[in-house]
């Protein structure tokens, strides 16, 4: 049950309780929460509609989760994303990483967050008073993906 | 073949799905059949560098055999998280 | 406000909350928490003592948080350390750092966190059924501040 | 000139602060005139590569000047977070 795809909010305190109350040799927490942005380039949204495809969302996220294990020493591993409408303010995605010490969270709560932007099956779709508009993948977001692969 | 569309590719097509029959081999061969077809696929399919593709689920590029396949997925790059 | 020195336990959830609610440009919250882990090298523990330097934590807690907002766009920063008593799978210390985008809530936090590790005046004593020792300090902690004085 | 120590050094001290007259120009001169004082400190001031200083709540040097200065704390590396 590490990975989530749902329309409900989620309790981030929650979820980092769950992940680390029955582990003792825990050090490090580390989470990740993504929220919607009221401003973009295009103007003041209103609301962001998010797309995604069923069944190869969780596949997707189910694999960067296993990448993560493979490559650090954690002792767990959250990941919770949202679909459906969402508005400026509203929690999108969690990722929680916790482990022994702190190098090993931060670098896997990051690894899991740039893989999960170019390689979850996710599409936004902002709208506002300018009109409505599918956000546009980010070149940073790819880079951030390859500098995991080069290390 | 289960074709699945998303974001704004399922918008120009039209339909967030549709079942085909087709000899196509690869990815590339699909998107030039699914384009002699009506409704919004030419427009969909206009620029295919802003296209990506999975087959049964799993990320692929155009020129991976869909043999076997049951499911070829269309859509833009992700924007998740 | 973003800084406290305190006994008392605190809420996570309340405090990205109070951080983030009142500003509607924030896409990216990154927390970290550390936690007692109840084995050491030397054995389990029943409790660890934490002490610190007073005036001179909260001095020093301010100038590592002016530095990360100096070096990072940041938009929310939150800097809690305990002292006195604690006891295993209890939080020690939270690190909240919000921002636009997700590359510099990651950077900040963790360069907080390597900051605090070896500029802020707080020593930790584990005391178990093998006796009671001051924990030593990591090399690898310096190490972890010094990358950031290189870029 | 107010002396505080903290962690092992304070425990082999004896005591967490203690007020006295000096005329040490550093803290290094300092921690000579200390150990010539009874109880712990030759003691706690034996690995002088274990010990950190503090002048004024700043973190500073064995050889900082200590003109003016109102608080020295001693204490080993910092083990927070």
């Amino acid at each position: 049950m590490s990975v989530s795809v749902q329309i409900e909010d989620f309790d981030i305190a929650a979820e980092i309780e769950a992940l680390t109350a029955p582990d003792q040799d825990i050090g490090a927490v580390v989470t990740f929460s993504g929220l919607v942005r009221e401003m973009t380039d295009a103007g003041a949204i209103q609301t962001m509609e998010l797309e995604h495809y069923p069944g190869m969302t969780e596949r997707a996220l189910e694999e960067i989760v296993e990448q993560a294990r493979a490559r650090w020493p954690l002792n767990g591993v959250r990941v919770i994303h949202r679909f459906g409408p969402l508005a400026p303010g509203d929690r999108i995605v969690l990722v929680i990483a916790a482990s022994r010490h702190r190098e090993a969270a931060f670098e896997a709560a990051a690894f899991l967050m740039d893989y999960l932007k170019t390689k979850a099956p996710f599409w936004k779709k902002e709208a506002g008073s300018h009109g409505a508009a599918w956000v546009d993948a980010r070149e940073a977001d790819d880079q951030a993906t390859t500098r995991w692969e080069q290390t | 073949m289960q074709i699945l569309y998303f974001s704004w590719l399922r918008e120009r097509v039209g339909e967030a799905s549709e079942e085909i029959e087709t000899q196509a081999a690869t990815p590339a061969d699909l998107i030039t059949e699914l384009k002699t077809r009506g409704g919004g696929h030419a427009m969909a399919f206009d620029d295919i560098s802003a296209i990506r593709v999975a087959v049964d689920q799993q990320m692929v590029e155009l020129d991976h055999p869909l043999e076997g396949a049951r499911e070829v997925a269309f859509f833009p790059p992700m924007t998740g998280g």
